[in-house]
């Protein structure tokens, strides 16, 4: 079997990235994305230890961050949708004014 | 052959993450992200836990990536950043913290983790069986999972809301043409 | 795990993608002989006997059409858009039990509870999350439609495709209901104690409501005819694959029935007792008794495959039939049916399920409330749909005309 | 039952002040209303004074508690009257004059624009006063204080298009104010060494409030152990409360805004700048008596500056044309004698000349009023002459009280001013009884001096013709008039034994002031009375043979002999002069220095300044909130960073 720390490692470097697209991209949705990415680490990292530990409330844990990331990117993306409406932009750099 | 396919996945995982946040186009980002999301339902696979396998390929690959690639093509959203950028310093300084925020959690996750492999045996055979999920969900986790259950709950709302104000505003916009149909999932 | 287990998984999959391709290619037959028959026509019959070269003719022709790829489109994604859509529709047969075939020869195991050693050659992976990687695989069959309508930067194509997104995505959860109302009637999730469970009783009978709302989603989801207004012609010029022509058109093409024969036989498998019929065992048993346990092994396989084999004609003949028959639906009137028909019908059904197996002890007995329960809410249903909504928001050209006329 | 009746008594006024402020329109109505309740204030007082009359001796204390108005810690006031012999007999004269000046005020404010307004004001006066006199507590006290301050202040300034009148409210307002910081300091300085505000012990929802002035005499004893202490902590408090009375009671060195508060209608004059408020800091005096006589050296203050008063004031009376000038400096002398008699000792004969005072000053001013009304806004002197024969009512009541100001036997002013007198004589305080007789002589010299002036010779200025005022002016006169005549009853002194009204005054305040009778002394009286009508004659035989000698506009007939000396009387010694020149003048340099440079440069500098750094600052500052999105994410990265590092590094 393949250590945990190999996961884990492969976690945090997934993580990085998606934090560096968070910072660098500026397009709201790869930015998202990037989110979404960062919480895929997590998971990945979640799941190794349950292996590890041969403790099923990682994986529970790891439904539960699935769960909500779906409401998440629901709102999030209807949000959006909406900047995009009044803005005709998703680029986030366009949504520096604090009025619509 | 544990070893064979953990590196093979990790290295489509990784290759997609990066090509993710590299890649101009928005559905070719999303695309590589659907990647690292097949890599990772793989990478569950081989630590035995086959149910979050298929929640992650039916909810993330499934759902939430429809999604993201439905909003980019709604929107025209595929290239936004043609534009010049207007903070021009803050890509370095992000790549420096990204190095020091990856050089702090790889430390501790050599330091965290166990270089051993996991363990094995009759407890690990029956490990990751979705019935030993499903009763943990029902009596350890009820209140969490009854939450998330609000949480979708109040999402569907805020998302119908969110909807339902455009629609009235189009309407008022251009009347006697019907609100398009929402194809909101 | 081993090389030769590796080899003989190798070696199924080939057999089974093989075996899928050509029962492809002659669906294709199938159908339009059939549809031929329902018009009142003949059909194909010129390419060999009976028009049984049909297909390879068919086949022929794609190849050797011009590869055009159009200059606007996203090339790559262009190209891998086919390659997307085909992968799913073939490796949703990973889980599907064709039949039992037990490879060491004991044909007992086929009918006992347990998956485990039950070796089975006619099913490539009994995994314990059978029932949801169906759903998996189903919803993950949405890019290909999706990013080959995106791809091809034709306006009709991506209506087609955002219409398949949001058509696909709707009836996923319609599906979801009917499932996991079969999952809890029948307390598993792999796919071979389905099978095992409807021993007694057939899911249809339990899970009658939930087998319509299959039947009616599964139509949605591979995107068929009175459900197929993604490739409408006469709205989109074809939808999705307008810009796809030659062997890459002819994957979406393969893809869509691929996919029909899919879900007709997860039908099978959830509502009609997968492989099994009545009998099944007691012919095992007579052969054991007549030419030992190799023999009744094969004789039980070839029996389970041929049965399952009938089962998907009958659901084939089924959905050409549909096809033949009922016109294509508007495209609110589907968004409505998907979330304000099936998707409360289903989470009813879910309900009554759970407080059915919970109250009433006897399987049997709880199957024939819930069969009566399913008729009756399908009754009420129609009931409250009956009359069908006055068309206030079309416009037709005799009232402009008039209008004109009148000079308002 | 007097637990309740004596609330009654500030209410009833309250009530009008409310009718007249917010319901009544009308000028008739409103003085109707006004007299008629100060009126019936007026009878519920004899009433409650007839019930406490019928009490022991011993028990005639009647605390009437509301609720309690401040409690906080140990600190507890109550909102709560007070009701004894001492009360009794201000109250009696704040409503009685009170109400005759209202219905005086009904003739004389005949007319006036603002004349609902200016009811709604003397009844909120009578209030407060009532207020101030009744008080259980210092506190309740001052607000009553601070009461008829303000209501003087509305008042000398009722017609405040006039400059004068407006300027002479300022003044008095903020003369006062001097007096009122001293008042404060008195009462926290109370609080601070007897932890309580309340005069006598009282119960407060079961709860034994102790008052202070009980507790003077053994607790100034215990807390402060060495005698000297004793007596320092007792000056301290009786000297800033005797800086109170000083500008309450317009006494040297603040007397000089009562002068000027002339500038208001003159029924004001009678009620407040005569009768009642200028009083306050008498009665107050009074009223924590045992504080002031534990302190000897505030005692020989207190006298003294009621002696210096009661001089100035006289001599300055001499020299003014004004009428009413003359009667307010005359105001400051008697209330001179007044505080000098606390100073001596002789509580019950101050209080007596108090009464007295009220009533023939407030006849006084009433009766000059009707002189102004009757020539026609006439204030000056100079142009008066021969009213006797124009206005025989005002004058034989005018030649009343104007007796009994000069102490004419056997007038009121005569018996109070001898008992002060007396007692002087008795307690040995030869000085002091010097310069009094001396103001005395100066008083009967400057009121023969006014009658001669308004009522004798002939009319000097023949501009106007003078008539009698009404009947709303002229009963009040009268009513008054008998008063002054007869108000001595209440106190004679023993001419001879077996006399059955003797000291009915000083016996009645005997269970607040703990005072006996003084004695008569028969020579004193010849004395007194032999000065007081030979100067009194003198002053107006002097001004009727020179009367031709006085023009309008002129100088007086005396400054031929006097010379300088004259105008300095006529200034009131200067004082006003002085007070300008040290306080207004430098006070004005620095305000315009402060206005005009200071403020300017200083003040507007440093909050531009501030607002500039701060716009400076933020400029800088708004760089970091620009709303990208990215850039907060990279400032949160960086605070991840950071803190992940540290707790890496502690980890370690």
């Amino acid at each position: 079997m393949v250590p945990t720390t190999f996961y884990v490692l492969l976690s945090a470097v997934l993580f990085t990235i998606g934090v560096l697209g968070v910072l660098i991209r500026r397009n709201a949705i790869v930015v998202f994305m990037s989110v979404e990415l960062m919480l895929n680490a997590a998971n990945l990292a979640l799941v190794a230890y349950a292996r590890e530990r041969l403790a099923v409330d990682g994986q529970v844990l790891v439904f539960f961050v699935i769960t909500v990331a779906a409401a998440e990117v629901a709102v999030g993306l209807a949000l959006l949708v909406a900047i995009f409406k009044s803005k005709r932009t998703a680029d986030i750099d366009e949504v520096s004014m604090l009025r619509g | 052959m544990d070893f064979v396919l953990f590196f093979l996945t990790a290295a489509i995982a990784l290759a997609g993450a990066i090509a993710m946040i590299v890649a101009r186009n928005a559905v070719h980002s999303a695309l590589f992200l659907l990647l690292n999301f097949g890599a990772i339902a793989v990478l569950f696979l081989l630590l035995q836990s086959p149910f979050l396998f298929t929640i992650q390929l039916s909810i993330y690959a499934g759902a939430i990536m429809v999604l993201f690639l439905f909003v980019v093509m709604l929107l025209g959203a595929e290239q936004v950043e043609a534009a010049q950028d207007k903070l021009p310093w803050q890509q370095p300084l992000a790549l420096v913290m990204g190095a020091g925020l990856l050089v702090i959690a790889m430390i501790t996750a050599v330091r965290g983790g166990s270089n051993d492999a996991p363990p094995g045996g009759e407890a690990a055979e029956a490990f990751g069986d979705p019935a030993s999920l499903g009763e943990l969900l029902f009596t350890k986790y009820l209140l969490p999972f009854q939450i998330t259950g609000i949480i979708l709950l109040v999402a569907v709302i805020g998302v119908v809301v969110l909807n339902q104000q455009r629609n009235q505003a189009q309407t008022e916009e251009t009347p006697g043409e019907r609100p398009s149909s929402s194809v909101q999932p | 795990m081993n090389w030769l287990g590796l080899l003989i998984i190798i070696i199924q999959s080939v057999v089974i993608a093989l075996a899928v391709t050509t029962a492809f290619a002659y669906l294709t037959l199938f159908e339009r002989r059939l549809l031929a028959r329902f018009q009142n026509r003949v059909g194909p019959n010129r390419a060999g006997p009976n028009g049984f070269l049909q297909p390879v003719a068919d086949a022929v022709k794609l190849f050797f059409k011009e590869d055009i790829v159009p200059s606007a489109a996203d090339k790559a994604v262009y190209l891998l858009a086919p390659a997307i859509a085909v992968i799913p529709a073939i490796i949703i047969w990973a889980v599907i039990p064709f039949g039992c075939l037990n490879i060491d020869w004991n044909y007992r195991a086929c009918f006992a509870e347990s998956s485990s050693g039950v070796n089975n050659i006619l099913q490539i992976a009994d995994i314990n999350v059978g029932v949801l990687y169906l759903l998996a695989i189903t919803s993950i069959g949405v890019y290909g439609i999706t990013l080959a309508g995106w791809a091809s930067n034709n306006k009709y194509s991506m209506m087609g495709g955002i219409r398949s997104t949001a058509q696909l995505i709707s009836y996923e959860l319609a599906l979801g209901t009917a499932v996991l109302a079969v999952v809890m009637t029948f307390s598993t999730l792999s796919t071979h104690e389905l099978v095992y469970h409807q021993g007694t009783l057939w899911g249809i009978v339990p899970q009658f409501l939930a087998f319509v709302i299959f039947m009616i989603a599964s139509t949605a989801e591979v995107v068929r005819a009175p459900f197929d207004l993604v490739e409408a012609e006469q709205e989109l010029v074809g939808g999705y694959n307008t810009e796809y022509g030659s062997m890459k058109f002819a994957l979406f093409f393969m893809t869509e029935y691929i996919k029909l024969i899919a879900v007709s036989a997860m039908a099978v498998t959830f509502f009609f007792g997968g492989w099994r019929f009545p009998g099944l065992e007691m012919l095992g048993a007579g052969v054991e008794g007549l030419a030992g346990p190799v023999v009744a092994s094969i004789a039980v396989g070839l029996a389970s495959l041929g049965s399952f084999l009938l089962k998907l004609v009958g659901f084939l003949f089924l959905s050409v039939w549909i096809r033949a028959s009922w016109p294509r639906i508007r495209y609110d009137r589907l968004m409505d049916l998907g979330w304000k028909w099936l998707l409360p019908l289903g989470l009813i059904n879910l309900a009554a399920t759970a407080v059915a197996f919970v109250l009433i002890e006897s399987f049997v007995l709880a199957s024939f409330m819930l069969l009566a329960f399913s008729l009756l809410s399908l009754a009420i249903a129609a009931g409250i749909n009956r009359v069908p909504k006055p068309v206030d928001n079309v416009t037709y050209v005799s009232d402009v005309r008039s209008r004109a006329e009148t000079g308002q | 039952m007097l637990n309740w009746l004596i609330w009654l008594i500030p209410l009833l006024p309250l009530l009008g002040f409310l009718l007249n402020v917010f319901v009544i329109r009308q000028e008739r109505q409103a003085g109707l209303v006004a007299s008629a309740l100060v009126g019936g204030s007026f009878l519920l007082a004899v009433v409650a004074t007839v019930m406490l009359g019928g009490m022991p001796e011993e028990e005639r204390r009647v605390q009437a508690i509301a609720w309690e108005w401040i409690g906080t810690g140990t600190m507890s006031i109550p909102f709560g009257l007070l009701f004894d012999p001492l009360t009794s007999v201000m109250v009696l004269l704040v409503t009685g004059v009170g109400g005759l000046i209202h219905v005086y005020s009904l003739g004389y404010m005949h007319g006036d624009p603002r004349v609902v307004r200016y009811f709604a004001y003397l009844n909120l006066f009578v209030t407060m006063m009532l207020m101030l006199v009744m008080a259980n507590n210092m506190l309740l006290l001052f607000l009553g204080w601070e009461g008829v301050g303000l209501c003087s202040f509305l008042l000398i300034g009722f017609w405040f298009e006039r400059k004068v009148a407006a300027a002479a409210a300022v003044k008095a307002f903020v003369v006062n104010r001097i007096g009122d910081a001293a008042f404060l300091l008195a009462m926290l300085a109370i609080f601070s060494h007897f932890g309580t505000l309340t005069f006598y012990d009282v119960e407060v929802n079961g709860q034994i409030i102790p008052g202070f002035l009980e507790q003077v005499p053994n607790l100034l004893g215990q807390t402060f152990g060495p005698e000297w202490q004793t007596i320092a902590v007792a000056t301290g408090i009786s000297f800033l409360l005797l800086i109170g009375a000083t500008g309450k009671s317009a006494q040297f060195p603040l007397f000089v805004w009562l002068p000027d508060a002339m500038a208001g209608p003159t029924p004001v004059s009678a009620l407040i700048h005569a009768a009642t408020m200028v009083t306050a800091g008498v009665y107050m005096m009074a009223r924590t008596e045992p504080i002031f006589v534990a302190s000897p050296a505030t005692q020989s203050w207190v006298a003294w500056i009621g002696v210096l008063t009661a001089l100035i004031a006289g001599t300055a009376a001499l020299a003014q044309w004004d009428i009413k000038r003359v009667l307010a400096y005359s105001t400051v002398s008697q209330l001179g004698f007044m505080v000098a008699a606390c100073g001596m000792g002789a509580y019950a004969a101050a209080i007596f000349h108090l009464l007295t005072h009220g009533i023939f000053k407030a006849l006084l001013f009433l009766g000059s009023g009707s002189v102004i009304h009757g020539t026609h806004d006439t204030q000056d002197m100079r142009k008066m002459g021969g009213l006797r024969t124009a206005m025989p009512t005002t004058y034989w009541t005018y030649l009343v009280g104007a007796g009994a100001l000069a102490g004419i036997v056997p007038l009121a002013g005569f018996w109070s001013k001898d008992e002060i007198l007396a007692h002087a004589v008795s307690a040995g305080y030869w000085p002091q009884l010097i310069g009094l007789f001396i103001a005395s002589l100066l008083t009967a010299f400057y009121m023969g001096r006014q009658v001669s002036l308004i009522f004798f010779g002939t009319q000097r200025d023949p501009h106007y013709h003078a008539h009698e005022s009404g009947r709303a002016m002229t009963v009040p006169l009268v009513i008054l008039a008998v008063g002054a005549a007869i108000a001595g009853l209440m106190n004679l002194p023993t001419l001879f034994s077996g006399m059955p009204a003797a000291h009915l005054l000083t016996d009645w305040l005997k269970p607040v002031l703990h005072e006996e009778a003084g004695k008569f002394n028969p020579l004193l009286a010849l004395f007194a009375t032999i000065g007081a009508v030979g100067m009194g004659y003198l002053g107006w035989s002097v001004y009727t043979r020179n009367a031709a000698k006085v023009k309008v506009g002129g100088q007086d007939p005396a400054y031929y002999y006097t010379g300088d000396i004259w105008d300095t009387l006529e200034a009131a010694w200067y004082v006003d002069t002085l007070y300008q020149r040290a306080v207004v003048g430098p006070f004005r340099t620095i305000g315009n220095f402060l206005a005009q440079v200071f403020d300017p440069q200083g003040i507007d500098g440093l909050v531009v300044g501030t607002g500039r750094f701060f716009g400076w600052v933020a400029t800088g500052v708004r760089q970091l909130q620009s709303g990208y999105v990215r850039m907060y994410a990279l400032v949160f990265t960086i605070g991840v960073v950071l803190v992940l590092s540290f707790m890496l590094m502690i980890a370690w």
